[in-house]
């Protein structure tokens, strides 16, 4: 569905992808881990095309996307983001930043369009908060609503960046479960996180990227428990699990 | 004023532009007490007089606006009036811009000293002295003449006070009747003799509208004939502006 | 000593009518300079921000020549130039100066308020599907607008002073009049110390409700 | 087009020899209002930052009348303040007008340099025996000036740009100079531009000078 | 040598020193400890004056110090300072730093006053660096040249308000020595501290804040071994002696 082929990627001097392949089949859950500055955010933005490749190619759904040619805008719609910092517009309410997208990309008319909206937020169980601005919401709040805008433009593939290390302890679990029921209905999925249990229980795959590399790609009960990767046992300790 | 789309073609069949139909729109700079200044908001001296006459002369509503004298001649040509009334004096090169009617007064240049200056007597004790004079205004070459160390200003208040300042300006070179003014205003200052140099200020119109130049002069002869300049020029100087004995002075050009 | 008062209450009651509306003038001019200056200084703000080297040219030079050069210069040249293009009122002539100098500053608060919102803003607006156009016009440029509040206020205070400036072209805004009501009565001390008072009442007024707004602002957040 | 060049260029060799004159009394005329606007400066920061209620006000009060109104209002009004009180020549009376004015905006430079001034280095100062006043003197007072001077190299630019005022009581600077010759020559919109250009060529050549001292100050650090 | 009586101190309605008596004798280290907030930097801060009591006094060497008569600055040089952000003076190079205050305070001549800066920087073991500009110093170098100037005033008394917990830990140690070092050549020494193994070694007494009181006042063995105070040992316990 969601697939990577030799992606390299530089910063200036810094590389950092460095030839990665990745294929994420439709209704997998993928996750990503590494430690910091292995490049996880660098691959995830490359494959919402946030970020150019320098070589390689994405394949959206059966479809090589042409950087040149193609409205990336267009594409970037299919493939959501979910961000650290939820990334939410403070100047529109819960409902308009959910609905936003839908109304200005798609076109679709306002009040069809917050209809939908306002169903999407009934899943997160942010009904009650549509009219209120994000600055009044907590952390978990805040990431859950930019889930549904995510959601609102019906993507094929979402893209989790740490969707839960900017929150505290406490408002952790109301994220995960509203990403555990996202997967359960069968959305693709790929999460950088660093929340090993929600990795154990929900993923399909784990990938240990590595300095620009994937090092290890394996099913959770394999990657926790049978990795002969020395890296991977590395981290794992580090992680403490 | 308003913006007026007015072509700027010449036109031969006698008629004119105005800036605003129907009325005379002429400028002043406002600082030139008596000739022309502002009275509780309102415009008024011997040159806005005078103006008012012309425009109800010609049948038309005076308008009397004010600009600067640094620019007043760009407001002419950039079409925010119809003619300036407000003391410019022909000269050849002013000529070049505008075209002039006849002078409507003769003024005299005098040169205007501290109270306390006993040194200066006549033109030939300004050899070398600080004179101050309004830039571009007519005795701006006649100080020239006598000092290359000049002091330019935009308003003649300004260099007349300076003159009450010790050290600072030996002489200032204006009309007779603005230096006098300021002497009634109580200013520590004095006249030198008589008037030295004439200038003759004269009612400024663009080039290409010579018809409304034709006019005004016309305007302006029927009210020298009829008394009414006499009666203006009396009310603001107990004399005729133009009952000038011109024998002996120089002519500003 | 009370004799300075006398004489300052005379001239004050002798003038106020004529100086109240040339402090109009004064305002109007402002606010339509603001308003000419806001619309500039957003084009050559998106351009100066903008990916094209062409049009970042183009917006630098047009700040650097303003930022350059005396406003009063700025006022003679596009006088003196703008005449002989079209005919406008001096009012007009004044305060399209007074904008087009603004506009200059105006560009560097903007683009300062743009670059200050987060990137994450403009990447979430991709990420939704949005191009770049949208997202300017949607998401961030409403953010820095609030932003731009602010500096705006504060660059209509600066522009309120500045208005004085174009009696040069024969505007009869407070100091125009000022200079000619000193010129008539001989009191120069006396008047611009009078209209110094109308400038600085305006100035305290608005920069009251400056303040008054950043802390709504404040409190807000 | 090339006929405006052609006659750009007849203005400026024309006038050039005036023009640098008149550059250079622009230049003093600058320098002076920096240095007095820099006594004034610290005088008044140093009021403001003390302990004395009555000083505070009296550096409010300045502050907010300078501030408060136009310049070319300041000039007028002191001009015929100071010349009913002492002797000046014009270019003194301006230089000290552009000084007081200047004044105001650098004290609020230095007050803003002295009081970023870590609270430690007045404490240190203390605990070793100084007094306020050499705490002042030799320890914070030396930190801040040296924070202070780009922001006083940017008044130096805006002095040279506001310097154009002056004009109106008949300082022969580079205005001064300009607006003759346009009246003159009736050439005003070729004279402004090039007086403009000698404007933009100072401006950024003290510019330059500036970035090249905080550059050099940055890489001290 | 050394005495507050009474002691109490307030900012606004936050009341800081709730009445604190101290007598420290010549020639005694005394090391002062509490949780963050007791008071101890205040406390310092009022015992050289950089803060105004609100109620009790101050002796210094018998004499009793009068806040509105006497000349705070005098009498503040007789009891040196040091600061947890060393505070040195930037635009002034080592020597200058520690020649300052004797040559504008004492006015002592310019030359004897660097010659007996000079003799202090090489008991501080910086006399090489004497011409350096401070920037150009490690922490520890720092804190040393601190030390040194507070010195060349001939204090009859050193506070010290955690002079080591701005340091990169290597660096502790040099700073401990030359304090050990001014211990015992008899330097009466006030100092705030969380070092323990220095308390333990070098304090001669420890007294210990809380909320604004001495809560306890105890020779080291006996506070570390023998207190019998419950916040005392919830203290110990916290700083992991
Ligand atoms: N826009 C950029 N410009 C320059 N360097 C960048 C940029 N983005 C990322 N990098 C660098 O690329 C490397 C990989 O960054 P990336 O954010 O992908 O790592 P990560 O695995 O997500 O780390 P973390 O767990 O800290 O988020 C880092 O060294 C980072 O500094
Ligand atoms: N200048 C001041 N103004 C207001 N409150 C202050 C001031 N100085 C200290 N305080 C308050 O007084 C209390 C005690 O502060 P103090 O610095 O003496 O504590 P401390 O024991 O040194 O703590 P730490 O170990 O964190 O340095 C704190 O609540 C602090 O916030
Ligand atoms: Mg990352
Ligand atoms: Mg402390």
């Amino acid at each position: 569905m969601l697939t990577g082929k030799n992606i390299h990627k530089s910063f200036d001097d810094l590389e950092v992808l460095k030839g990665i392949d990745i294929d994420v089949e439709a209704g997998e859950v993928v996750v990503l881990i590494g430690v910091s500055g292995s490049g996880k955010s660098t691959l995830l933005r490359c494959m919402n095309f946030l970020e150019m490749l320098d070589e390689g190619e994405i394949t959206v759904d059966g479809r090589k996307v042409n950087h040149k040619k193609d409205d990336l805008s267009k594409v970037r719609a299919e493939v959501g983001m979910v961000f650290q910092h939820f990334n939410l517009f403070p100047h529109k309410t819960v409902l308009e930043n959910v609905a936003e997208a839908p109304i200005i990309v798609k076109k679709i008319n306002k009040k069809q369009a917050e209809k939908e909206a306002y169903a999407i937020l009934e899943k997160v169980g942010l009904s009650d908060k549509a009219d209120v601005y994000p600055g009044k919401l907590s952390g978990g709040q805040k990431q859950r609503v930019a889930i549904a805008r995510a959601l609102a433009m019906e993507p094929k593939a979402l893209l989790f960046d740490e969707p839960t290390s900017a929150l505290d302890p406490e408002l952790v679990g109301e994220v995960l479960q509203v990403m555990q029921d996202l997967a359960n209905e069968g959305m693709t999925m790929v999460v950088v996180t660093h929340e090993m249990k929600f990795a154990k229980e929900v993923a399909d795959r784990i990938i240990m990227l590595d300095e620009g590399r994937i090092i290890e790609d394996a099913k959770p009960e394999i990657f926790f428990n049978h990795s002969e990767n020395e890296r991977t046992r590395q981290f794992l300790e580090m992680v403490d699990v | 004023g308003e913006d007026k789309d007015t072509s700027k073609e010449k036109k031969d069949d006698g008629s004119y532009d105005l800036v605003n139909e129907g009325s005379l729109t002429f400028a002043a700079s406002g600082l030139y007490k008596p000739f022309n200044f502002e009275e509780d908001g309102k415009l008024t001296g011997f040159d806005i007089e005078i103006g008012n006459a012309i425009a109800e002369k010609m049948g038309l509503k005076p308008n009397p606006v004010t600009n600067p004298f640094e620019t007043i001649m760009q407001g002419l040509i950039g079409e925010k009036y119809d003619a300036i009334i407000g003391s410019m004096a022909y000269t050849k090169e002013r000529a070049k811009h505008a075209n002039f009617t006849e002078p409507y007064y003769y003024s005299g240049g005098m040169i205007f000293v501290s109270e306390n200056n006993t040194e200066i007597k006549s033109v030939d004790d300004l050899k070398g002295k600080k004179i101050g004079v309004v830039a571009q205004s007519t005795y701006e070459e006649p100080a020239k003449t006598v000092s290359d160390n000049i002091q330019y200003y935009s308003s003649d208040v300004v260099a007349l006070k300076d003159l009450t300042v010790a050290d600072r300006l030996d002489a200032v070179i204006t009309a007779d009747i603005v230096g006098l003014e300021a002497i009634d205003n109580d200013f520590a200052i004095k006249g030198i003799g008589k008037p030295l140099w004439v200038e003759q200020p004269s009612i400024a119109v663009r080039p290409e509208n010579d018809a409304l130049r034709k006019e005004i002069d016309k305007a302006l002869k029927e009210i020298i004939e009829d008394g009414t300049y006499d009666e203006i020029s009396q009310k603001w100087f107990n004399r005729n502006l133009l009952d000038l004995d011109l024998e002996g002075v120089e002519l500003l050009e | 000593m009370p004799d300075i008062f006398i004489t300052l209450f005379e001239v004050f009651m002798r003038t106020y009518e004529g100086f109240l509306k040339a402090a109009l003038i004064t305002l109007e001019l402002t606010a339509v300079a603001i308003v000419i200056g806001t619309l500039f200084g957003v084009m050559f703000a998106l351009m100066k921000i903008s990916q094209s080297k062409i049009l970042q040219t183009i917006a630098n030079l047009y700040i650097t020549l303003i930022r350059g050069t005396p406003l009063i210069v700025q006022i003679m040249f596009l006088y003196y130039g703008i005449t002989s293009i079209i005919v406008l009122s001096n009012f007009w002539a004044g305060a399209i100066a007074l904008g087009i100098h603004n506009g200059a500053y105006i560009a560097e608060i903007f683009r300062g308020a743009i670059q200050g919102i987060d990137r994450g803003q403009q990447e979430a607006s991709l990420a939704v599907g949005m191009n770049r156009r949208q997202a300017m016009r949607r998401i961030i440029f409403p953010q820095a607008l609030r932003r731009a509040i602010p500096p705006l206020g504060n660059q209509f205070i600066i522009t309120l002073k500045d208005s004085s400036l174009v009696y040069v072209i024969g505007v009869s805004e407070l100091f125009g009049l000022a200079n000619r009501e000193a010129a008539a009565s001989f009191q120069s001390f006396e008047t611009f110390l009078v209209v110094g008072l109308y400038y600085l009442v305006l100035v305290l007024i608005f920069s009251g409700l400056l303040k008054w707004y950043e802390n709504k602002l404040n409190v807000d957040k």
